[in-house]
C-alpha cells in the first residue's frame, strides 16, 4: 500500500482519535479483534473516517457476522429465480417477460424509539430496497408485535407505528395490501416492526447495485444529507436495548414520503430510458454502503468526493458525512455521457442531483473532504473482510420442562364462552382498525384485499396475479423453533394456495433475542432449519430476508419470531376469485386435512383461556401439505370455490367464526371431540361448497388423497356448534360486534 | 373531447384515473403541473394524492402550480373540472369550490367503502345518476372532513353514514354552475365489480357526457 | 431576520385535534383542563435589513400560502 | 387560567415540511426566505388558580403526551 500522509480532520463526532483510540472504537461498537483486523487491513491505524465506515460496515444489522454461516443453509435455487439473496432485493420469472422483487426488512429498534418516525422511514427503506431492482413497487405488507393493550406504553407504540405506516406507505403511493398483528408480553419493551415490498418489472428493466464500469460516475439523488441517525446502524441496531439507556438514542431519521414518490418516478424513468449502470440505495451506513458495495461487486475502486454531496446543515465531518443515514437518497452510476440526461431526469422531477464520485479501476475506495484525502482503502474490505462469527449454540436447558408442561382438561370448558373469549383477543380478533388506515386499494390491482388469508395482485395488463402471505408466530416457534419454522412456510404456502396461487419464492425476516446467549443460537439455528426443510420439501427457493437480532429488554429475550413472506403467481387469474363475502346461505362447509387434531399446545385456545403456554406443538408433515396445497389450488381455479379459509390461530373454532363473520352468514359446524375445534395443528383448511359441487368436491379430495368432510353448513344468524346433544350456540350479530370492536374499543382508551 | 389528467409532484391517482377514463371510451393524457398550455382538453380531472406531500395544508401548494391558470380559465369557461380526494382539497385552495377540508372527527386515516346517496344531479359529476340513488364508492383521506363556514354548501352526494364529520354530510359538492365538482371518495376505486364496486361509473360517465355538453 | 407567524384557526372552526388531545389529557387524569386547540407556529429566516419591509413581505406570504382565510387568521412577528 | 405550550422541533431533526414549503415560497419569488421551520403552538385553558401549580401540571401533560421527547422541546407560557 502506497504511504499516503492523510489530512488531519477537525471532527466533532470523533473527539480525538490519537489520544482515545479504544474509547472511540468501543462507542462505535467495535471489538478489539474487529480493531485489530482493520489495522490489518490497512497496514496501519485507521483514520477518523475509515473507523466510522468500518464501524458501520460491520455492524451485525450490515455485515450479519453472527448469522452468515447459518444463512447459507437456506435453498436458493429454482429455474424461475432471477436474482437471488446478496442483491438489494429477490427476483424471480412470473412468465412473459415480466419479473417480480422481493424484500423484507425489519424497523424494530427504531420504532421503539420513536413509532411513527420509525415505521415510517421502515416503509421508505424497503421501496427503495425494490425499485433500486428496476421495479415499480407494487404492494406493502407489514408485520408488526406489541405487548398486550392493556398497557398504555404499548398502545402509543402500536399507535404511532401504525399511523407511521400509513402516513408513509399512503403518501408515498404504494397500497400496503396485507400482514399481521400479534400481541405478547415478550414484545411489551421490544416491539417488532417488519415491512415487505413487492414490485413488478419487465425482465429488460432489471438494473443490479453495481457500479459499473472504470469511469462510471457517482450521481447522489434525492434527500439532502444531514445528521440523521448516525451511528444508527451499528448503535440502534447491534447493541442491546435497555430502556434506560436514553443515553444512546441518536437523532431519529425522519421520513419525507414526497421525496421518496418523486424518486421513485425519477429513478423508473432513468431505467426506462435506460441511463444507468446500477444503482444503490441508502440505507443503513449511508454512503459507506451505497459506494463500497457496488465497486466491490464491479470488482472497482472509486473516488468519492464529500464536499460535493448535497447537505442540509453545515460543518459535518467527513465521518459524518459516510455514516449519515438520511433517508430517501439513491447512487446512481452512470456512463459519463450521460450525465447531464441523468441530472435532466433529476431537474424535472424536481429531485436534487450532485455528481459525488467516479469509479476507478484498481478496487481501493478513496474518499476526499475539502480537498484532502480522508479515508483510503479496499472497497471490497469492508463487505469482504467483514468478521464472521461461529457463535456458540446449546439447547435452551428449559425446552423439556415447557414440552412436559401440559394442560389436562378434566371437564370440556364452556364452548361458547371460550369462542367469545378468543373472538375479543386482540390477537385474534379483526385486524380491520389497522388496514382500513391504509391505503389498499390504489393502482386498482386490490383482488383479494386485506381480511382473507392471502392478498392477490393483479398485474397491469396480463391475466396473471400475484399472491402473497406473511406468517409468523413467535408463540409456536418458542415452544419448538424448528417444528415452528417449518409451519410458517407450510402455513403461508397454503394461504396463497388458497387463492389459486402456486408457490414461488420466500423471503424471511429473523427476528431473534441476543445471538451472544447460546439459547437464542440455537433458537436460530433450529428455525432456519424448519424454514430450510419446508422449502426443500415444497420447492421454494429462499430469495431475501434479513436478520434483527439483540431483541431483547432488560435481558429478556423476545420469542423467537421469524417470519415469512411468501409469493405466489396465479395465471390466468380465477375469474372469480375467493373471498369471504362470497359465501352465500344455504353452502356447506367442509373441511379438509387431518381429521384427528386434537393437540393444544402453542395454541390461542391455551394461551386466551388458561395463560398456559407449554406442550410441544405438532410437527409439520410435508406429504399433507403437498395435498392440501394442491386440494386449495384445485377447489379455486377447477372449481370456483367461493370461499376458503384456513385453520390457523383459534383453530377450527375462529376459521368456521371467521367466515361467518365476513360473509354475514351464520354458520352450524359438527364436531366430535371438542378440541379440535381450538387446536391449530397445521395442514388444514374449511371451505364453503355450493351443494351442486359436493360430488366432485369428494371425488377430488379422494384424487389428491387428503381426508376431507362435510362438517356444517351456512345460514341462519348463529354460530352454533353441536356434538349429539350439546350445543354451543352464539349469536352471529354480538361475534361480529366482539370480533370487529376488540382492537378499537382498546385503541380508543 | 380529451380529459387533461393533472400530475402534481405527490399525486398518485393519475394512472387508476386515466385507466378508468380510458376505458370508458374517453380519450385522456397524463398533464405535468408546469404545463400551462391546456387548449387541447375539453374537460380536467384533478386526480387523488398527496400533492407536495400534503405539506402545510393539503392542496395549499399545489394551487400555485403553472397549469392552474389553466384549469381556472377551463372553469370559468364551463367545461367540466373534477377533483378527486386531494383534487378537492386543490379546487377548494385555488378558490374554485368554496370551503376546506380538514382533518377527519377521528384523527384518522380512513381507507374503506362508504355509501353515499344521489341528492343533486345539476352538476357534471352527477349528471348521469339518479336522485336518491345510492353509490359504493371507497373513500381514501385523512382531511375529508369538510368545512364551509358562514354558509351552506352545494351538496351533490352525501354520505349515508357520515364517517369524518363532514358539514351536511358531504361527500362531494358543486359550485353553482355544476361545471366544477369537488368528490372526497374515489369513483375510479369503484369501477369494477371484480374489486368490490363498479358504481362509480355513472359519475365518471356522467363527467364523460359533460365534456361533449359543455363543448356543444 | 427572524420572524414568526402564528396561524390560529378560527374559533368557529371545529379543532377536532384539539378536541381528541383533550379527551386523551383527561383519560390521563388531567380533568382541569378546559379546553385546548392546537395551532401552527411558522418559524422563518429571511433575508433582510428593515423590518417593517420584511414584515410587508411575510403578511403577503401568509396571505398568498402560509393561511388558508377560510379556516385560519395570522399575525406577523419580526424580531429584528 | 390560559397557558400557552410551544413545542418546537430540535434544531437537528429534519423537516420536510418547512423544506418543502421554503421551495414553494421561492418558487412564488419570495426568494429571500433563507429557512422554514414549522411547528406547534398549543392553547389550554386549565382551571387552577396557583400559575406555579399549573405550569407543573402543564409540564407534566407535555411530557406525557403533547410532545414527543425524542423530536421535540417545549416551553409551557402561564398567561395568569
Ligand atoms: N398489520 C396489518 N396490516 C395490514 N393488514 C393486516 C395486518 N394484520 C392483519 N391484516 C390482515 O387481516 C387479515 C387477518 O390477519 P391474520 O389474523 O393475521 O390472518 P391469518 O390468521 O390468516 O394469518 C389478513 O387479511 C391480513 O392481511
Ligand atoms: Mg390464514
Amino acid at each position: 500500500m502506497p504511504d499516503v500522509s492523510l489530512a488531519p480532520e477537525e471532527d466533532a463526532f470523533v473527539p480525538d482519535p490519537d489520544a482515545n483510540r479504544e474509547a472511540v472504537y468501543r462507542l462505535l461498537g467495535m471489538s478489539d479483534d474487529e480493531y485489530r483486523s482493520v489495522c490489518e487491513i490497512l497496514g496501519r491505524e485507521p483514520r477518523p473516517a475509515e473507523l466510522a465506515m468500518y464501524s458501520v460496515m460491520w455492524s451485525e444489522h450490515c455485515s450479519y457476522k453472527s448469522s452468515r454461516s447459518h444463512l447459507k443453509r437456506f435453498p436458493t435455487d429454482a429455474p424461475w429465480v432471477v436474482v437471488g439473496p446478496g442483491e438489494n432485493a429477490g427476483v424471480v420469472d412470473i412468465g412473459d417477460g415480466w419479473l417480480a422483487a422481493l424484500r423484507i426488512e425489519s424497523h424494530n429498534h427504531p420504532s421503539y424509539v420513536e413509532p411513527y418516525q420509525g415505521a415510517a422511514t421502515g416503509v421508505g427503506g424497503i421501496l427503495r430496497d425494490v425499485f433500486t431492482m428496476g421495479a415499480r413497487p407494487v404492494a406493502l405488507w407489514d408485520q408488526i408485535r406489541f405487548g398486550p393493550l392493556d398497557q398504555s406504553k404499548n398502545r402509543y407504540l402500536f399507535g404511532g407505528v401504525v399511523a407511521g405506516i400509513a402516513g408513509y406507505g399512503n403518501a408515498v403511493g404504494v397500497p400496503t395490501v396485507g400482514g399481521e398483528v400479534d400481541f405478547a408480553e415478550c414484545y411489551s419493551g421490544n416491539p417488532l416492526v417488519n415491512v415487505m415490498c413487492l414490485g413488478v418489472l419487465q425482465r429488460d428493466q432489471l438494473v443490479l447495485g453495481t457500479a459499473g464500469t472504470d469511469g462510471a460516475v457517482a450521481i447522489l439523488l434525492g434527500r439532502a444529507t444531514g445528521r440523521d441517525g448516525i451511528g444508527g446502524a451499528s448503535v440502534l441496531a447491534s447493541a442491546s436495548f435497555e430502556e434506560a439507556s436514553e443515553a444512546k438514542r441518536p437523532s431519529v431519521q425522519v421520513g419525507d414520503p414526497f421525496e421518496e414518490k418523486k424518486l421513485i418516478e425519477a429513478c423508473l424513468e432513468l431505467y426506462e430510458k435506460g441511463l444507468v449502470l446500477g444503482v444503490q440505495d441508502l440505507g443503513a451506513a449511508g454512503l459507506s454502503c451505497a459506494t463500497s458495495e457496488p465497486a466491490a461487486r464491479a470488482g472497482m475502486g472509486m473516488d468519492v468526493d464529500l464536499s460535493s454531496v448535497h447537505v442540509r446543515e453545515s460543518g459535518m465531518s467527513a465521518p459524518e458525512l459516510l455514516m449519515s443515514e438520511s433517508q430517501e437518497r439513491m447512487m446512481a452510476f452512470v456512463d459519463p455521457s450521460e450525465v447531464d440526461e441523468v441530472l435532466a431526469v433529476a431537474r424535472h422531477w424536481e429531485i436534487d442531483a450532485s455528481v459525488v464520485g467516479t469509479v476507478k479501476a484498481g478496487g481501493m475506495l478513496r474518499v476526499f473532504h475539502d480537498g484532502s484525502l480522508v479515508a483510503e482503502l479496499p472497497a471490497a474490505s469492508l463487505s469482504e473482510d467483514a468478521p464472521l462469527y461461529h457463535r456458540p449454540l446449546g439447547e435452551p436447558h428449559w425446552m423439556e420442562d415447557i414440552w412436559a408442561k401440559t394442560l389436562t382438561f378434566v371437564i370440556r370448558p364452556g364452548l361458547a364462552e371460550a369462542l367469545m373469549k378468543l373472538l375479543d383477543d386482540p390477537s385474534i380478533a379483526s385486524k380491520a382498525w389497522v388496514y382500513n388506515q391504509y391505503d389498499h386499494m390504489l393502482f386498482l390491482n386490490t383482488v383479494i384485499p386485506p381480511g382473507n388469508d392471502g392478498s392477490l395482485i393483479r398485474v397491469g395488463n396480463t391475466n396473471k396475479a400475484l399472491a402473497v402471505s406473511t406468517d409468523g408466530n413467535g408463540r409456536l416457534c418458542y415452544l419448538d423453533p424448528r417444528r415452528g419454522g417449518g409451519r410458517l412456510v407450510y402455513e403461508a404456502a397454503l394461504n396463497v394456495a388458497m387463492t389459486g396461487a402456486r408457490p414461488l419464492a420466500l423471503v424471511d425476516n429473523l427476528n431473534f433475542g441476543n445471538p451472544e446467549k447460546p439459547e437464542v443460537m440455537w433458537q436460530f439455528r433450529e428455525s432456519i432449519e424448519g424454514i430450510s426443510e419446508a422449502c426443500e420439501r415444497l420447492g421454494i427457493p429462499v430469495v431475501g430476508g434479513n436478520v434483527s437480532f439483540y431483541n431483547e429488554t432488560d435481558g429478556v429475550d423476545i420469542y423467537p419470531t421469524p417470519v415469512v413472506g411468501l409469493l405466489g403467481l396465479v395465471d390466468p387469474m380465477p375469474e372469480s376469485p375467493p373471498r369471504l363475502d362470497r359465501i352465500e346461505e344455504g353452502m356447506s362447509l367442509w373441511r379438509f386435512g387431518p381429521e384427528w387434531a386434537i393437540n393444544l399446545a402453542g395454541s390461542a385456545f391455551e394461551k386466551i383461556t388458561f395463560a398456559h403456554v407449554g406442550g410441544r406443538p405438532s410437527a409439520p408433515d410435508p406429504t399433507m401439505a403437498k395435498a392440501c396445497i394442491e386440494m386449495a389450488t384445485r377447489l379455486v381455479n377447477e372449481l370456483g370455490i367461493p370461499a376458503l379459509h384456513d385453520i390457523s390461530d383459534g383453530g377450527m373454532a375462529i376459521a368456521a367464526s371467521e367466515m361467518a363473520i365476513g360473509s354475514g352468514q351464520g354458520v352450524r359446524l359438527e364436531f366430535t371431540d371438542w378440541r379440535h375445534l381450538f387446536s391449530e395443528d397445521p395442514h388444514r383448511f374449511l371451505a364453503a361448497v355450493p351443494d351442486e359441487l359436493s360430488e366432485t368436491v369428494g371425488a377430488l379430495a379422494v384424487e389428491v388423497g387428503i381426508p376431507a368432510a362435510r362438517i356444517g353448513s351456512f345460514g341462519g344468524d348463529e354460530i352454533a356448534f353441536e356434538q349429539g346433544g350439546i350445543r354451543a350456540v352464539v349469536a352471529l350479530d354480538a361475534a361480529t360486534e366482539t370480533y370487529k370492536n376488540a382492537i378499537p374499543h382498546r385503541m380508543s382508551h | 373531447m380529451k380529459v387533461a389528467v393533472v400530475v402534481f409532484p405527490g399525486t398518485n391517482c393519475e394512472r387508476d384515473t386515466v385507466h378508468v377514463l380510458r376505458a370508458l371510451g374517453a380519450e385522456a393524457d397524463l398533464v405535468w403541473h408546469r404545463e400551462t398550455d391546456l387548449s387541447a382538453f375539453d374537460g380536467a380531472v384533478l386526480p387523488g394524492g398527496f400533492a407536495h406531500g400534503d405539506y402545510l395544508r393539503t392542496g395549499a401548494i399545489a394551487r400555485f402550480s403553472p397549469v392552474m391558470d389553466e384549469i381556472v380559465r377551463m372553469a370559468a369557461a364551463g367545461m367540466p373540472v373534477v377533483g378527486i380526494c386531494n383534487g378537492f382539497q386543490v379546487l377548494c385552495e385555488a378558490g374554485l369550490l368554496p370551503g376546506a377540508l380538514i382533518a377527519n372527527r377521528d384523527l384518522a386515516f380512513i381507507c374503506k367503502m362508504v355509501d353515499v346517496e344521489v341528492v343533486d344531479t345539476g352538476s357534471v359529476l352527477t349528471a348521469a345518476a339518479m336522485p336518491g340513488q345510492r353509490l359504493r364508492i371507497p373513500l381514501n383521506s385523512y382531511e375529508g372532513n369538510y368545512v364551509l363556514p358562514d354558509g351552506s354548501p352545494r351538496v351533490v352526494l352525501r354520505y349515508v353514514d357520515d364517517p369524518n364529520g363532514s358539514q351536511d354530510g358531504a361527500a362531494a359538492i358543486a359550485n353553482d354552475r355544476g361545471n366544477v365538482v369537488g368528490i372526497m371518495p374515489h369513483p375510479e376505486r369503484a369501477s369494477d365489480a371484480l374489486l368490490g364496486s363498479s358504481d362509480g361509473v355513472v359519475l365518471m360517465e356522467g363527467f364523460i357526457a359533460s365534456m361533449e355538453v359543455s363543448h356543444a | 431576520m427572524k420572524v414568526t407567524v402564528n396561524i390560529t384557526r378560527r374559533p368557529e372552526i371545529a379543532d377536532p385535534q384539539g378536541t381528541t388531545v383533550r379527551r386523551a389529557l383527561v383519560d390521563l387524569g388531567h380533568d382541569a383542563v378546559r379546553e385546548v386547540r392546537i395551532d401552527r407556529t411558522i418559524h422563518l429566516e429571511v433575508e433582510g435589513h428593515d423590518s417593517d419591509t420584511v414584515h410587508t413581505q411575510v403578511s403577503r406570504m401568509c396571505e398568498q400560502l402560509l393561511s388558508n382565510p377560510v379556516l385560519e387568521d395570522f399575525e406577523v412577528v419580526v424580531h429584528g
